[in-house]
């Protein structure tokens, strides 16, 4: 009994510990964000708002997976703890030299294998296959290229032509051409669209082809389930379809500098008529300040 | 022993040895692994304090820190505010001290090297001065880390996985860092050649490979991971300094725009290069923080269930496995940099099997409980905290492993979460088991345990404090290595478990107040103990506690296999393997 | 006092059949080959990758401006040092020391010649032609793994220099043992010997 | 002419009264010391040529919702004309004495020089200072900024300002060097210039494109005028004592 007395106390104390924790854990932190996002973000294990049309198989893989991982865990558990009660040591109770023959435990492995053979040919494989390579038709597509830089997304958009115009590193201007388009040079440039913030419609396929200006960025858009690395020096495409309007985030998911955190930007999703509205706004030429 | 009578320089050991030949440059293994254990803890604890300050800027962003904030310099802090450059920085070095300075410097350097060669009845190890050298090395490894802190620009911040371009582009702390890094590669190196020929040439007469302890045969995989994996790491690590310092472009493609400013690199390299060399070791060196860890467990269970383990065999071919499947895993770690359906698919299937033999080895642990006597003294309990704890590192690896589910996961605070589950009350509790298991070999004395029945209760509570609201976080798409979460919506909104894992990390940070003055007391105060203390049955207790230069009195023969406990008919409930017949 | 003698040093293990020094430069051979494993590895990817055109494209033969003949006559260098380590280690093995001595010293001078030729005909006249390791990846390469294969070399020219003057006490002391040594020393320059085998056509003929 | 260039800051920042009292005097007290045996030079920068290639419009700040607070005005190609004025004047001309100072000395300025991260726009757009004087970074955002000075000389300060901080700032102390660019590597349409001089005779034109450099010692002097994408002139003036010359610099960016 004086051992478990001393457990209690343990037990009492680190719930103090966690206790005085508390009202710093209860304390709020001020957003710093001036637009209203979107979307519920999970509070206790849970994924944010889905809105594409891919983005439930992979939830459902997750929650999937998730399931099989409590089985094992609890069934496992449930054992580990009666051995720990059952077995431990006291007067008259002595260990058995002769080990087990654990059949369970061949059976646990094989069902453990099945089950993941399961989830990654049933699942995993088809839904990269068709997240990550079916990209849609090109013409029925809505089209941005996304170029990652240190530490702001550039989106380029190709303008009524729906043709991107050329780009080149040495035409590169940090504040009025960030992608270094060629205005004079390409004439597929001269109707190009630069934005720092993402305009998508709602309802049609998006591919977004994504590379970076200097490091690696990751390109994720936690409402979408879509994340990609931006690797300089390639250009690669992800695709996606949102089914529902409204303000969401652009996040980068890859270490890549000291602002790395801040480095997010907004994505709209429209109904067609607004990014339409939008698009034609952005590619009218700027007009004079006047002070 | 034919050759007892060629005596070389090496092995001229006059008894007047100084003080700095016995303490310091000493090439006995026993001091070694003491000088690897105490220098691995202190770096440790150095790691851990870094992180403590992280998490400080990651609870409260923006806000002074308290008591140390001061002492951070320019370069880190403004004011004792952490900056960006800062959190970066002491996120990089956290990692590399951790892995690299800390955890496998104390398990293969420090246990390693202290019980491997008693627990195959060697006088030493096979290189004794090639083992000093490499604990030197490290050292200087290790300092030159630390001295980076004093770079312009601060320390290595482009994490702990170095990814060109970025740290191409980065401050001078990235080459400071380069050059610890081939240093530590460098000490690991000769440590693992002389792991390896230790226990292949030098274990005691009688015991074969399948007689060897569980402990033994992770070293002996972890060390060949070690040997294997390392060198592309040092090419690749050639590779990034050639870069920084000789302007090659190895991991820069053509037109890289830094900051505005066209780079001067040729172009041709190839980000991915980095990536695949850098996780060709990286991989490896996840089991290399596992396996020893696996391997202590298994002796502290062994012991304490008063039993045989189950399934030794079953698990010596799973270690011997799993160091194989290690070599190519090590995609996964890159499923998000482009990679096609059958690509990842294989990646993806070589790492659901490897996670086989993981499930076996800690299958057999659990199943070695049923039908013991368990005797929970402070090294099993650790011992046992670690079976679930690894379980949930090792579950949460399963999503992570299938690419559709990582698209999500990648790179978020669940990644962090799964491999801390690992590392943290995985490998430290089990290292934690280790010191409180082979402490009174070493001393003579042992731990006091209640002081260490304290320190266990209070770090299992508040390690899965600290870790478990990160799969929450990781969930609601927060991403890793940001230095302020609350500028992303979905950061904000689970802002409240960032602040409750800062507080359980402060708090596992005062759980260790018990250790430590535990460890130091112990030494003066603690009981004084026969040389087995735990009853146990492998060769490291039939030496002297602590045991003199050379180990063993007489060099000891080995009749039967290691873990003989409760064996029917004999009068004691444990069998040592050098004793030939019971004791009456 | 127990005095730590370590078993097979010196004598091979009955079951094993190696002296553990044997074993321990096999398995540092073995990093060795990963190392090596790894360059050549980067090699052909980024030889591969390479853009087609443009400054970062591969250079032709003609543009890499490496004579096969000097390098022929290093890679001839190289296999005599090798042949010369063997009959210094045969030697000492029949117990001629002056005689092993006289070969150990010449292979410490065909080293010698390697790196002077390396160094004389190849890397200094390129560098004051411009062509530096980031003029574009071929040359990265080429001075990256030569370079460290000739720190490999360097690393063979100090062991041998020690077994040739202040190390070659031991022999008096215990020729056995001395002999392991100088075979050790053989197993890792033929290893370096091997990596130019390598080096030699992925570098001036490909 | 470098007070009327921060005076705009000076009740933004609040800062304390008794500095600014205290600076004001110890300049009244320089330059009336000065003015009795110096000279002056003041003048314009005017432009010629083609000024409707020069817009002057919004950047689009997007990116940064914080921003939003005042949008960031930039010229196209950062040329800022005041194209009411006739002849049309440049703003952002940075002049200075460029030779004949000789190896003098002059009494150094020592008050800090600000620049100011506000509404995502550096304030001011050319900062010229005396290497004596240090240099205060701050930002008057709710917002991440981070500094990035790409000089050839100075050491590359790259620091970010996470927090708003108005108060402390942060300090630099720079060498002597020609103008050179800095950026801020969160928000890509920020960006400025910091010119550092070993002498105190420098101005940068305003926004009525208009010039003044005071106590300067009578003599022989080339004076130069820069501006970051119009490039540099250069002016001969031989100034007296107590006098004040006017020289105009006329930028003709389509003469070739």
């Amino acid at each position: 009994m004086q051992v478990k007395k001393s457990w209690i106390l343990l037990a009492v104390i680190a719930a103090a510990l966690v206790a005085s924790a508390a009202p710093a854990w209860a304390q709020a932190v001020a957003p710093k964000t001036t637009v209203p996002i979107d979307g519920e973000y999970g509070r206790f294990f849970s994924l944010p708002t889905d809105v594409s049309k891919n983005g439930h198989r992979i939830d459902n893989l997750i929650h999937w997976t998730h399931a099989f991982m409590a089985v094992l865990f609890v069934g496992w558990g449930i054992f580990f703890v009666y051995c720990l009660m059952r077995f431990r040591q006291r007067p008259g109770h002595q260990a058995h030299y002769e080990l087990v023959h654990a059949k369970p435990s061949k059976y646990l492995e094989v069902a453990v294998l099945i089950v993941e053979i399961v989830l990654l040919a049933g699942f995993s494989v088809p839904i990269w296959a068709s997240v990550k390579n079916d990209l849609p038709p090109a013409d029925k597509a809505f089209r941005v290229r996304v170029v990652a830089e240190q530490f702001a997304w550039n989106f380029h958009y190709p303008g009524p032509d729906g043709q991107f115009g050329r780009t080149d590193p040495k035409l590169v201007d940090t504040a009025t051409n960030p992608l270094g388009l060629d205005r004079e040079g390409d004439p597929h440039a001269k109707d190009d669209i630069f934005a720092l913030e993402l305009h998508i419609p709602v309802n049609q396929p998006v591919i977004c082809d994504i590379s970076s200006k200097d490091v690696i960025h990751s390109f994720f858009l936690p409402v979408m389930r879509v994340k990609q690395d931006a690797l300089p020096g390639m250009r690669i495409p992800v695709w996606f379809e949102a089914v529902q309007t409204g303000t969401y985030e652009v996040a980068c998911a890859q270490l890549c500098g000291n602002n790395h955190y801040s480095m997010r930007a907004l994505m709209y999703i429209q109904p067609a008529t607004d990014l339409e509205a939008w698009l034609r706004e952005k590619g009218k030429p700027p007009e004079e300040f006047v002070e | 022993m034919t050759e007892a009578h060629h005596h070389h320089d090496d092995h001229h050991h006059h008894p007047e040895l100084g003080w700095w030949r016995k303490y310091v440059f000493s090439t006995d293994h026993k001091v070694i692994g003491v000088q690897y254990t105490v220098t691995a803890l202190l770096f440790l604890l150095f790691g851990f304090t870094l992180v403590m300050i992280m998490r400080w800027q990651l609870a409260y962003p923006g806000k002074p820190i308290p008591l140390i904030g001061g002492l951070l310099g320019k370069t880190l802090a403004n004011d004792g505010t952490l900056l960006p450059e800062g959190y970066n920085a002491l996120g990089a070095m956290h990692g590399t001290i951790m892995v690299f300075l800390g955890i496998v410097p104390l398990i293969v350097g420090g246990f390693g090297n202290y019980v491997m060669p008693l627990q195959i009845g060697a006088p030493d190890m096979a290189f004794p001065k090639l083992n000093m050298a490499s604990y030197w090395v490290y050292f200087c490894g290790g300092m030159v880390m630390l001295l980076s802190f004093f770079a312009p620009g601060g320390a290595a911040n482009s994490g702990w996985t170095s990814y060109a371009p970025l740290s191409v582009v980065a401050t001078q702390g990235q080459t400071w860092w380069l050059f610890g890094m081939v240093l530590l590669i460098t000490s690991s190196l000769l440590g693992s050649i002389n792991f390896i020929v230790t226990i292949i040439q030098l274990r005691a007469k009688g015991l074969d490979f399948f007689k060897l302890p569980f402990f033994v045969w992770s070293q002996f995989v972890t060390a060949f991971l070690l040997l294997l994996a390392f060198p592309p790491l040092e090419a690749a690590g050639a590779l990034q300094l050639m870069d920084r310092l000789a302007g090659t472009s190895f991991f820069m493609p053509e037109g890289l725009v830094v900051s505005g400013i066209v780079q001067p690199y040729t172009g041709g390299g190839s980000p991915l290069l980095w990536q695949h060399l850098f996780w060709f070791l990286a991989h490896p060196e996840v089991y290399v923080l596992i396996l020893p860890a696996m391997g202590m467990v298994a002796e502290v269970i062994a012991n304490n269930t008063r039993k045989p383990l189950w399934g030794y065999r079953l698990m010596v071919y799973s270690v011997i496995f799993l160091g194989f499947m290690s070599f190519i895993v090590w995609a996964h770690h890159m499923f998000i940099t482009g990679m096609g359906t059958r690509i990842s698919a294989f990646f993806a299937t070589t790492t659901m099997i490897i996670s086989i033999p993981s499930v076996i080895i800690l299958t057999a642990l659990v199943i070695s409980l049923y039908r013991s006597s368990i005797r929970y003294n402070v090294p099993m309990l650790f011992a046992l905290a670690f079976l679930p704890m690894f379980a949930i590192g090792g579950l949460t690896g399963l999503p992570l492993g299938l690419p559709a589910a990582d698209i999500q996961l990648h790179d978020t605070y669940y990644v962090i979460g799964h491999f801390h589950y690992v590392v943290a009350p995985g490998t430290i509790f089990a290292a934690f088991a280790g010191i409180y298991h082979w402490y009174p070999k070493v001393t003579g004395r042992t731990m006091n345990p209640a002081l260490g029945k304290i320190h266990f209760v209070l770090s299992f509570i508040f390690i899965n404090v600290v870790f478990m609201p990160m799969f929450f976080q990781g969930m609601a798409g927060v991403s890793r290595r940001l230095f302020d979460q609350t500028f992303y919506q979905h950061g904000l909104d689970v802002q409240g478990w960032t602040q409750l894992s800062s507080w359980g990390a402060w708090m596992l940070g005062l759980s260790q107040v018990p250790f430590i003055m535990n460890f130091f007391m112990s030494l003066r105060a603690g009981r004084k103990v026969s040389d087995n203390p735990w009853e146990a049955t492998t060769l490291e207790w039939a030496a002297p506690s602590p045991p003199p230069h050379g180990n063993f009195a007489t060099v000891p023969v080995v009749y039967r296999g290691p873990y003989e406990y409760s064996v029917p008919g004999q009068k004691k409930d444990f069998f040592p393997q050098h004793l030939a017949k019971a004791e009456a | 006092m127990s005095v730590a003698v370590l078993p097979h040093t010196v004598k091979p293990h009955p079951i094993t059949g190696v002296y553990s020094g044997k074993l321990g430069i096999w398995l540092f051979l073995a990093s060795e080959v990963m190392l090596f494993g790894a360059l050549f590895s980067s090699y052909v990817l980024l030889r591969v990758g390479a853009p087609a055109e443009g400054p970062a494209a591969w250079p032709s033969h003609a543009d890499t401006h490496l004579s096969w003949k000097i390098g022929g006559i290093n890679t001839l260098v190289l296999i005599i040092s090798s042949v010369t380590m063997v009959m210094a280690w045969a030697e000492l093995k029949m117990n001629n020391f002056t005689k092993g001595r006289w070969y150990l010293a010449a292979t410490l001078a065909l080293a010698l010649t390697f790196i002077v030729v390396k160094l004389a005909f190849e890397y200094i006249p390129k560098f004051q032609h411009g062509l530096l390791p980031s003029t574009n990846n071929f040359f990265a390469l080429y001075f990256t793994m030569t370079g460290l294969h000739g720190l490999h070399v360097l690393g063979g020219v100090i062991v041998i220099a020690w077994f040739l003057l202040p190390g070659s006490g031991l022999w008096h002391k215990d020729p056995e043992y001395f002999t392991n040594r100088i075979e050790c020393t053989g197993l890792y320059w033929h290893f370096v010997d091997l990596v130019w085998i390598f080096l030699f056509p992925v570098m001036y003929l490909l | 002419m470098r007070f009327s260039v921060y005076s705009r800051n000076v009740g933004f920042f609040g800062r304390p009264v008794w500095r600014a009292i205290g600076g004001c005097v110890l300049g009244l007290v320089v330059r009336t010391a000065a003015a009795e045996d110096t000279a002056s030079i003041k003048g314009k920068a005017l432009f010629k040529g083609e000024s409707a290639k020069y817009v002057r419009h919004e950047v689009p700040t997007d990116k940064d919702p914080n921003c939003k607070k005042s949008k960031a005005k930039i010229g196209e190609y950062a040329v800022i004309l005041n194209k009411k004025d006739d002849p049309i004047t440049i703003r952002n001309v940075l002049v200075s004495v460029k030779e004949g100072l000789g190896d003098k000395k002059f009494p150094p300025l020592t008050d800090p020089v600000k620049l100011t991260q506000f509404g995502c726009e550096y304030d001011p757009h050319v900062v010229a200072m005396m290497s004596t004087q240090p240099l205060k970074v701050f930002n008057g955002d709710d917002t991440n900024h981070n500094i990035h000075l790409l000089p050839a000389k100075n050491s590359q300060e790259n620091f970010s300002q996470p927090v708003k901080d108005l108060e402390k700032g942060r300090e630099l102390k720079l060498v002597a060097e020609p103008p050179f660019f800095v950026k801020c590597e969160v928000h890509p349409w920020m960006g400025c210039y910091i010119a550092v001089f070993d002498h105190p005779f420098f101005a940068v034109t305003g926004e009525e494109g208009t010039y003044e450099i005071k106590g300067l010692p009578p003599g022989k002097y080339v004076l130069e005028a820069w501006h970051e994408k119009l490039g540099t002139m250069t002016a001969n003036v031989e100034v007296t004592s107590g006098e004040t010359k006017e020289t105009d610099f006329t930028f003709e960016p389509d003469k070739k």
